[in-house]
């Protein structure tokens, strides 16, 4: 499809035409993009209340449509039409804001997420540290709506957040750097290819130590139990969004799930093969070559969707760590492992090459 | 720390335990009961709305003497009598202020005719607070809604504690010996 | 040690303080006078033979008209150790309700003497904290008082005044069909 | 440190947490002088619940003021009928039945255990895993329900009367009594799997809220708050009431002190109860349920319109209550929050002169600043959880 689309531009020779079906392109894949990850993520709640649900020996949302299916619909709605309250003291402009700056800057991050072989909005060369860049500042708005809240449970939540997500920001980053060294780019499609190339076919072999920080952190990231401290509901009530309700808070809400669905994916592609599967079983079942892209898409998204699983199943395992054990994780474990692991990658490539 | 022990913090082991049981529990069936669409049978001896017995004859057998409202914790039965004909007393007003009861079922011990109860009616709800003043005549055709037939004498005697046969003991009584297992047990 | 044994421990150790011993149900109960009530408490807990270690209970009586001291503060007091208890009554009366904490001996009789202030307004001298403790802070009246009606003082409380107030204001908000 | 508190002005952070908080238990407020996430002080505000209880009981007779006890700890109702119960029998000198003795105590522990479920689960569910919390209600669902078998109501049962129970057990609860009883250790090993060997439970836990024995039996703790510093006082070994003489059981002890001995006696006592309700159904004998001592207990009701003396003496007993000799009288009963005590001044008719009850959690809640301050907030809500408090017996 793209090939098609590439010889048809091709042909195009007015320049202001050429950009014009380009940004036609582009909208049109954001627009598909969009729509599957808010769809994605509307489900993604109802799936993670289902799979919880059943954790915990009962049934979840079943009422609203057969099994329930409709609770997310509903949800949206009633949170649509929900009253806006604001405190009379809060700081509203960046009130306002702060929703927005988080919602925007996780659906930013998905423009560069291939879901195949160039599906994707943005094939840039820096793909993970628009990554980094964009999950730093969502940060952002969590901090801005703890203090413009005026509210000292929003606050201490904004808080930690803060220094929550700067401090895994790093492991995280250090986690990835092995990747970097061994496909040797930091495009997220390459990356991919690269691992389509490694004998195991997928990175978190080779980089298990890599793998592990990069999860813990990645749950870090996303303030997901057990280290969901920003909105730690015992603690803070609710954390930086105690004061938010309607809409505001749905898009609080979205920008979680879609923050959820950004960690799974960068997990799928940069450890799990993104949308390829090994080369050995490649070879062992030939006819797998012939099959139609969109079940390699569908490969893709049964790996986002088992690392969201995982990210359930934790959630109904474990209890939550405290703010200054999660800091000591973060500093005083995975920062260290994180670079030893970089260590040992680097001079096993040095030695293989060598 | 000892290897065993060294070895099991690296591997995550009790976390991998916790996650296996989360991820069995997932594969058993829920416990839910979807009340409202599937109503649990109130277990006989249930203390719930109240009503007042009628004899054979359909008459009320409340006498109005008044123990109920002396006995009631709560204090939320409120009786009003006057001298009819023959000098019988009359009960010309029966009431129980439901929101204020707290069900422990005394007002059935303290009666000694008989002449109240508590159904097995659980669900109640209303959006006044005037529903829940229980005159006479509520709490009378309550027995015939809930207590229609014998029912009403057998679910009675449940609450109509003490009687003769708790202190002397009787035959029958639960005993282990006599206790059998429900459930196959793995 | 046998309850009536230490009855007659105390009263040879402080023969002015005790006025009466009473048994009951094989419970004892010595009343004090309530002025060296701390050093008997003292001594209770401190002597190696009877170690009241642990507090059990205080807490207030009132005796309107049938006593010529008002009040008595009740101590319950056992000892882990040894397993025995006793109970210390001080008369305390109405024109001077005031007694001496025993906090320095047990920190736990803290919240049991707030509460006793709270429903009696016995002062105990010598407490950090005396402070209502179940009752609003503004609240007028000793409600555990035989003389306190049972239904309530007439004069309605400030506080509950304050919230129907509120709610009138608040009428206008109410969201109606 | 100290220059940088002189180039900074630093202000105290006061967070009101409470009576409306996720955590707190019901209406605990709690007023926190934070530094940063420190907690400098600690404040605890209690009386929301407050109903008056004492007042409210010497106004009733001994018989009536029984649902009273209900509502104190609702959570285990069943474990205060049964100490108000037994101290107004001690009050009257009457003793129960044997029958009834071990009816009670079976049915205590059944509380015990159904009050300890809440306790793990809520504690469990501060500290941030959820899935215990809903194993927990599941198995407390089965009590319930055999609290509804025996004797028609669930929360707030008033099953226990002066002389023995209300009416006697049936063999189906009996049949599905056992059938719990042997079924209950397994449950526990799910929740121990969950939560026990946990790593992060044991970073938010040991070590947390540490009070030593002698300052424990000092600020008067009861129950497993104090069994959990390694004071071996257990009302039940200490001053046997019922059948706690004839069962065997063990007193599980902590040694530190700190919420996570707490949690392991608790769960130690959640499996001593099933091994007491396992023998009590074994060793249940048969007989009366009421004692025979017709000046304290109501008549028997078939008696009652046969007989004018069972009549009049229904009428005596139900309006003016029981002649009682008068005395004053203390008794504590193990309850699964700690000590209950229930003190009576008797003036000789039927009300009680006075009725003072010594609620545990009253003087649990007294200890949170001690255990607080010095901690973070998150640790604050790990000590609420693990001195398991109830405000309505805190408030009365």
């Amino acid at each position: 499809m793209n090939e098609i689309l590439q010889s048809f531009i091709g042909q195009v020779s007015n320049p202001w035409l050429k950009l014009g079906i380009d940004i036609v392109i582009i909208l049109i894949k954001i627009a598909i993009v969009i729509a599957i990850a808010l769809l994605h993520v509307a489900y993604a709640t109802y799936w993670e209340r289902k799979v919880i649900g059943h954790m915990q020996v009962r049934l979840g949302p079943i009422e609203v449509g057969p099994h329930g299916l409709l609770q997310p619909i509903a949800d949206g709605v009633k949170l649509f039409f929900k009253e806006d309250i604001i405190p009379a003291d809060a700081d509203k402009p960046l009130f306002y804001i702060a929703p927005v700056i988080f919602f925007i800057s996780t659906l930013t991050s998905l423009s560069v997420i291939p879901f195949f072989n160039h599906f994707v909005i943005a094939d840039i060369n820096i793909g993970l540290l628009f990554l980094f860049a964009m999950s730093s500042l969502g940060a952002y708005g969590i901090v801005i709506s703890g203090w413009s809240s005026n509210s000292k449970y929003a606050f201490l939540g904004g808080l930690r957040s803060a220094s929550q997500v700067i401090s895994y920001e790093i492991a995280m980053g250090l986690s990835l750097v092995g990747v970097m060294i061994m496909s040797g780019s930091l495009n997220l499609v390459d990356i991919v290819k690269a691992q389509q190339q490694y004998p195991t076919g997928m990175y978190f072999i080779p980089q298990i130590l890599g793998f592990f920080v990069f999860v813990v952190a990645a749950f870090a990231e996303t303030n997901r139990l057990p280290f969901d401290l920003p909105e730690a509901e015992s603690e803070l009530v609710a954390g930086y969004f105690t004061e938010y309700s309607g809409f505001r808070f749905a898009l609080f809400f979205l920008g979680e799930y879609t923050g959820m669905l950004i960690m799974s994916s960068i997990c799928a592609v940069c450890f799990l093969g993104g949308w390829t599967v090994p080369q050995f079983i490649m070879n062992a079942l030939p006819f797998l070559s012939k099959l139609p892209n969109i079940v390699w898409v569908l490969v893709f998204l049964v790996k986002v969707y088992a690392f969201m699983f995982f990210y359930y199943w934790v959630r109904a395992t474990l209890p939550r760590y405290r703010y200054d054990q999660l800091m000591a994780i973060g500093w005083k474990l995975l920062i260290p492992l994180a670079l030893l692991n970089i260590v040992i990658t680097g001079l096993a490539k040095i030695l293989i090459k060598g | 720390m000892t290897t065993g022990k060294f070895i099991r913090t690296i591997f995550f082991v009790e976390i991998l335990k916790g996650l296996t049981l989360t991820f069995k529990s997932m594969l058993t069936p829920a416990v839910t009961r979807r009340y409202p669409k599937v109503k649990r049978p109130a277990k006989p001896g249930f203390r719930g709305l109240h009503a007042l017995a009628k004899n054979e004859e359909g008459k009320m057998k409340c006498v109005g003497c008044g123990l109920c409202g002396a006995y009631c914790p709560s204090q939320c039965i409120h009786i009003y009598t006057t001298e009819g004909e023959d000098h019988n007393k009359v009960v010309d007003r029966y009431e129980i202020e439901v929101l204020r009861c707290v069900y422990c079922g005394f007002c059935v011990e303290a009666c000694p005719f008989g002449a109240i109860s508590l159904s097995e009616h659980y669900e109640y709800s209303d959006y006044s607070r005037d529903a829940f003043y229980m005159t006479k005549e509520k709490l009378l055709s309550n027995w015939d809604k809930y207590f229609a037939g014998k029912k009403g004498e057998a679910y009675y005697r449940k609450f109509w504690r003490p009687q003769s046969e708790d202190f002397t003991g009787h035959e029958g009584q639960a005993k282990f010996e006599k206790v059998k297992k429900l459930k196959v047990k793995s | 040690m046998e309850p009536v044994e230490i009855a007659n421990k105390i009263k040879e150790k402080f023969p002015d303080e005790v006025l009466d011993v009473k048994e009951f149900r094989g419970q004892v109960s010595v009343t004090l006078k309530k002025s060296r009530i701390l050093e008997i408490c003292r001594y209770l807990h401190d002597d190696p033979e009877l170690y009241f270690d642990y507090l059990i209970d205080v807490c207030g009586v009132d005796y309107l008209g049938r006593k010529d001291k008002r009040f008595e503060v009740v101590y319950h007091l056992y000892s882990v150790k040894h397993r025995h208890a006793i109970r210390l009554k001080a008369e305390v009366s109405e024109n001077e309700p005031r007694i001496d904490s025993v906090m320095p001996v047990w920190v736990g009789a803290n919240w049991h003497e707030r509460e006793c202030f709270d429903m009696y307004g016995i002062m105990f001298k010598g407490h950090p904290d005396p402070r209502r403790i179940l009752m609003p802070e503004d609240w007028e009246g000793y409600p555990l008082r035989k003389d306190y009606p049972v239904k309530g003082p007439a004069k309605e409380w400030p506080g509950f005044l304050d919230v129907l107030d509120r709610a009138k204001r608040f009428k206008d908000f109410e969201w109606h069909e | 440190m100290e220059h940088i508190e002189k180039t900074f002005e630093t202000r105290e952070l006061t967070i009101s947490m409470g009576p409306q908080h996720p955590a707190t238990h019901g209406v605990l407020r709690l007023v926190l002088n934070l530094d940063g996430e420190t907690v400098v002080r600690c404040t605890p505000y209690v009386g929301y619940l407050h109903r008056g209880v004492e007042k409210l009981g010497e106004n009733r007779t001994y018989f009536a003021a029984l649902p009273l006890s209900d509502r104190l700890d609702y959570i285990s109702s069943m474990n205060n009928n049964v100490g108000y119960v037994n101290a107004v029998e001690k009050l009257f000198g009457i003793e129960a039945p044997e029958r009834a003795k071990f009816i009670r105590t079976m049915v205590a522990e059944m509380g015990r255990i159904s009050s300890h479920i809440i306790w793990l689960g809520t504690h469990v569910l501060d500290i941030g895993a959820t899935t215990p919390f809903l194993y927990a209600f599941r198995e407390r669902e089965v009590i319930m329900d055999l609290f509804e078998m025996l004797c028609g109501a669930r929360l707030t049962v008033s099953y226990p009367r002066v002389g023995g129970v209300r009416n006697d057990i049936s063999q189906e609860f009996l049949d599905e009594l056992y059938d719990f009883v042997l079924d209950f250790p397994s449950k526990m090993d799910d929740y121990e799997t969950l939560v026990t060997e946990n790593r992060v439970w044991k970073n938010r836990t040991v070590g947390i809220g540490v009070i030593s024995a002698e300052e424990a039996i000092n600020w008067g703790l009861t129950g497993g708050t104090l069994r959990g510093s390694g004071v071996n006082y257990d009302v039940r070994k200490h001053a046997p009431y019922d059948v706690y003489d004839r069962v065997e059981f063990d007193v599980p002890l902590g040694k530190n002190g700190d919420c996570y001995d707490r949690y392991l006696v608790r769960i130690g006592e959640m499996r001593q109860a099933n091994r007491i309700i396992k023998q009590c159904i074994e060793k249940l004998p048969a007989g009366p349920v009421m004692a025979d001592a017709p000046k304290f207990t109501l008549p028997p009701k078939d008696m009652v319109l046969k007989d004018m003396e069972h009549l009049i003496h229904q009428f005596i007993l139900i309006t003016k209550g029981p002649t009682v000799p008068e005395g004053e009288v203390y008794m504590g009963t193990e309850v699964p929050k700690g000590e209950l005590g229930f003190y009576f001044v008797s003036d000789g008719t039927g009300k009680p002169y006075r009725m003072r009850v010594r609620a545990p959690s009253f003087v649990h809640a007294s200890v949170l600043p001690r255990l607080c301050e010095g901690g973070l907030i998150a640790d604050v809500i790990a000590n609420i959880g693990t001195i398991d408090i109830v405000l309505g017996e805190c408030d009365r």
